[in-house]
């Protein structure tokens, strides 16, 4: 079986071929290297690993369509899809490559200041939002030059994470 | 003073546990008080009795005097603890305290009077031979006014809220370019975390050491300082990383700095556990910098190399009793202190409220865990993001460093993102080995501190992920058969990388 | 000797994990080696390398030398750690190591056969005078010989496996009307340890204290003792609470007994760290009863008070390092360690396997937990019981005492049974606070340990599982509706008090 | 709402009267007190229960019939039964007052002795069966005088945790 596993921050997605050996072994093919794999899921998301003797102990989280992994001490994500999935997502790209950019809420809080209006023309960096969550102020800055075209922030107002605050176009 | 029977502990998170472990251990029965954000916290589980105290903004919970008052007379507390922050530096609760016929586990108001307002207490300590760093010795009324006094003195200077400490309401002025910006949240954050917005202004001294004493004075006029701590690794004025003894204190210097501290804490008749922060420059003059009347977050260190119990000895005090010793013990071995927040690092540390849903935490010899918080806990996102303070012990900082680590790498904390990985980062960064590391090293090795990645730890967690999809996708299908693996594709939360990557990339 | 760059720790559970955390601090690599009942346990994730050597029974893995020899030279180990059990005190073992050219962690061969077998030791002791308990010398042959030799110096008398320590294969036997059972459990408890079920006779002391001396030698000579344990809180010859220093020792009699124990370890020519024990009658005479050649579980304890890691002491005396310090140091405060069971105080204290479904443990000021388990595992039923052992450190023993109380009010462990409330009881009896316990204190005392309940919590508790049962019946008729919530009650688990009493009750 | 609480070791159930006044609230009582709680259930089987002030943490594992309930470093047990629960046990218990005993294995383990046989006459306190669990050997013993009818155990077999060994008559 392939899967696709595109780690956050790469460009291409790697292919890994899996092949269940029954039990918790499994053949894994990567970048033409295979590996026989025992590795056994415990609970709350823990798997212990053994590749050629080393052992790892590898800690997951889910978050959306990715996963985190947390193994000796490094945390690594990952978007893993097998090809069915890969098609069903095809269509679903909800902003076009260029233009666009939302900014969205990174945590849970309070919007305290919205520094902008629609209409405003923005520079790369400059503050948009104040969003104050434990106690802290945390200002929330264009990633790109160019104009406020959607404004969903209004100050005093309480916002769960992910929500969306302003798009940049 | 009679025996206190029953503590009220004005505080929540991990030091109320804190002092509640101790008041256990001596006897001495607790009461806890919560806000409406805090019902499930452990705080209210670990005491004998708890009462409401509001809703969750600390301004209408946590920090009203009369409700604080009444939940003990209630309880039929006859003495607060107030931890630290919220209203442990406030000198009208410890009035009030008084008038209500409660003792304060802390230092008498005129103490707290004398050194509370920053700028009063610079002025005190000029006045006993203090050395202290330049700066308005008064709170400044406008922007225009700051504006002026920073341009006299030079760049850069430092913003500092004159009610509290604690790095909140605090900001470096690199220019007048962020004067605005750092003026409106300096006071902003003062007046949210002190119920005053005062601020002043201080000369931002190069490479400095943040280097603090820890006194103790009981109310028979014995006054002893407990050594030293380093706390230069900050981030934003807040502290990160601490350590005893500090690596860049010689015997003498250390002796020097104690009797200075002890000094200061005698000019205001000073009583119970306090701390004279320093700034110690690369000439290792050192200057007054402001006296924390309360327990510090980081006293744990203190403990490690005196086996002294703070909080006991806090109350011992409170109860009339004389100090047990009369000079400061020697350093034994090395502890170090770590902060874990539930925030992310490599996304401007923005702060990472939410559902702890599993949890590991280290263990073997000489690990310490001071913890608020517990598997199936929801960190709320009023107060602060701090979940638990790890310290160690060890005979040397090599070994304490190593300890450290190793105990960092045992820690598990799923939910909610934590910097656990940052603080390794900054254990195994060389300047920290080496020892000698200012106030600005965070700041400027802040894209180190965000790690390099191994790539042969990635290619084993992209293993580990292609079996945790392959396992995950067998259970999805045999739990509901024909339906559609890919549906959860569409749940909130992280975005996929290739959707990510039409997306804003926040800084 | 050179630098040790791997160790593979031939064991499982705390002390592996004890052994790699240690290793973890010095930069050591570690590999762990699992039965097929261990595939999930921590030590195989807590390691570097893990290697499988077998099926759960430890005589078909754990003890099967070649397959740790094998996993061993697998990984390029340089070293193998046996910490305590299974192979720590096979002489056999060290000499095949030694064949193989790997650096086992623990006293040469020799030393190992001058003590391993208890009689032999006896004898070896005999000769340089240091004082035994009146016994057979050596293994006894046959159930009538043994009968004869008992009623010769009569009873009480202990039968003991001449193989192994730490209560295993050890019975007490009161008259000849136990001496059946007890000679044929011995005997099989015995070969089912170490493999060998020659057992001898010793004379049982009337209210005698277990006291046992650690000693440490390097391989250059020198032979120092740190200090007692006192370890008189025996079930089944089995300890349970362990403290240092020793309530009913004098400076005197600590001096005289470390230097009986140096002398016993001189005699053997010992190396590495070993535990000579001793019982110390009314009198305060004391005799030597064994010498474990090897770390003993309730290590932490004196690493509390001596600031010293000796698995790291250990390590260094095998790469051929010098003792640090050449005498004992002065006992620093006071530690006490419970070990937790998986078992059932109220069940004749039966063993407890299973899922461990929820984990809390204590955290604080000076409190260790060594522990191989964490939420989510199954305790398997193959191997000892013991899943952690809780250590505090306090200045006083009063103060251990009040710390050991509150940690384990924290300890919550769900899906097994421990012994936690019969620690607590333990720790809270009249004889233990006062300090003299003997050897039979817990038998004796074994109804009063099992506690009395206070009818005011068991009020607040039948409230609690009213409101409990009110939640859950309304949760499952949201979840099934129109279902019977009653149908669960025909699963199967611990019956209806009800129906209880309509079956046996064990004893 | 009438609850039914038998606490393990009493002879008489106990009624609680339970009524539910919102959120976490509950109006109690029991043995003609009424008391105000505040019931908070946490996730894992954990609870926070204020009561006049007085705060208690509960741990409750749930085992058969039964829920043991840790408060304060004491455990007991309770089996809690509604009415209609009541009613429908009434015909459910397995064995007469008087009769038959059956040996259950306490833990899961292997049976290495079996001491009796079909027919034996045994005394109480005899032992029966030897079962060993982490290297521990436990001797079950009859609970009574009386005769040998069933048995299950079999030497050199495992059993789990509460598997009929034998039946005393």
């Amino acid at each position: 079986m392939r899967y696709f596993t595109k780690q956050q921050g790469q460009k291409e997605a790697v292919p890994v071929d899996l092949e269940a050996l029954g039990g918790d072994r499994y053949k894994l093919t990567v970048n033409g290297v295979t590996y026989q794999v025992d590795a056994l899921a415990l609970e709350h998301g823990t798997m212990s690993m053994l590749v050629d003797g080393q052992s790892y102990s590898a800690e997951f989280e889910e978050s959306g369509d990715e996963v985190g992994v947390l193994l000796r001490g490094q945390v690594s994500r990952f978007d893993v899809a097998d090809e069915r999935r890969l098609r069903l997502r095809a269509g679903t790209a909800a902003f076009s490559v260029e233009g666009k950019q939302l900014v969205t809420a990174p945590m849970p809080g309070k919007v305290v200041k919205v520094l902008v209006k629609v209409g405003d023309e923005v520079k790369e960096g400059q503050g948009l939002v104040v969003v104050e969550a434990m106690k802290m102020e945390n200002e929330l800055k264009s990633p790109k030059a160019g104009k406020v075209t959607e404004l969903f922030a209004k100050e005093g107002t309480t916002v769960e994470n992910n929500a969306k605050l302003v798009i940049v176009e | 003073m009679p025996k206190i029977r029953k503590v009220l502990v004005a505080n929540r998170g991990e030091i109320a546990i804190r002092v509640m472990r101790t008041c256990k251990e001596l006897g001495i029965a607790t009461v806890a008080v919560y806000s409406e954000a805090d019902r499930s916290a452990l705080h209210v589980r670990t005491a004998d009795q708890a009462f409401f105290v509001g809703p969750p903004p600390s301004r209408e919970s946590y920090l009203v005097q009369q409700r604080i008052l009444d939940a003990a007379k209630a309880a039929g507390a006859d003495a607060i603890h107030p931890g630290y922050g919220f209203l442990s530096e406030n000198a009208s609760f410890v009035r009030a305290c008084e008038a209500a016929g409660i003792t304060f586990i802390g230092p008498p108001a005129a103490a707290m009077d004398a050194m509370g307002e920053k700028t009063r207490a610079r002025a005190n300590m000029i006045k006993v031979g203090v050395p202290v760093v330049p700066g308005t010795t008064e709170p400044i009324a406008t922007e225009a006014e700051a504006r002026e006094y920073a341009q006299k003195i030079g760049f850069p200077i430092m913003l500092k809220a004159a009610g509290g400490g604690g790095g909140k309401g605090m900001r470096r002025v690199e220019g007048m370019g962020d004067f605005e910006s750092a003026w409106r949240s300096a006071k902003s954050e003062a007046l949210n975390s002190f119920g005053n917005d005062a601020v002043y202004i201080e000369k931002y001294l190069e490479k400095p050491h943040h280097v603090e004493i820890q006194v103790f004075a009981d109310t028979h006029g014995n006054v002893i300082h407990l050594n030293e701590r380093e706390c230069s690794a900050q981030r934003r004025h807040q502290k990160v990383v601490e350590e005893t003894p500090s690596p860049i204190l010689t015997p003498e210097l250390r002796a020097q700095m104690g009797e200075v501290a002890v000094k200061a804490a005698k000019a205001v008749n000073y009583v119970g556990a306090g701390t004279v922060e320093f700034l110690v420059d690369v000439h290792r003059n050192f200057y007054f910098l402001e006296m924390n009347t309360r327990l510090q977050v980081e006293h744990p260190v203190t403990e490690w190399v005196t086996g002294l119990d703070l909080v006991a000895l806090q109350i011992k005090v409170a109860e009339g009793e004389k100090l047990p010793l009369l000079e400061a013990p020697t350093p034994r071995g090395h502890s170090i202190e770590v902060r874990v927040y539930a925030e992310d690092p490599s996304r401007n540390f923005m702060p990472s409220p939410g559902k702890i849903t599993y949890l590991r935490v280290p263990g073997g010899p000489n690990v310490r865990d001071d913890s608020g918080v517990f598997p199936g806990y929801t960190v709320p996102n009023f107060y602060d993001p701090m979940i638990s303070k790890l310290s160690v012990w060890a005979p040397t900082r090599r070994e304490a460093i190593a300890r450290a680590q190793r105990a960092l790498s045992e820690y598990v904390v799923k939910g909610i993102t934590t910097n656990i990985r940052y603080l390794k980062a900054i254990l195994a960064h060389p300047e920290f080995v080496e020892g000698d590391y200012d106030t600005g090293f965070l700041g400027r090795e802040h894209t180190t501190l965000q790690g390099v990645e191994d790539p042969k730890l990635s290619e084993m967690a992209l293993l580990a992920s292609a079996v945790y999809a392959h396992q995950r996708d067998a259970k999805r299908a045999r739990t509901m058969p024909g339906g559609k693996a890919g549906a959860a594709d569409a749940s909130s939360g992280r975005i996929s990388p290739w959707r990510l990557a039409l997306r804003s990339r926040r800084r």
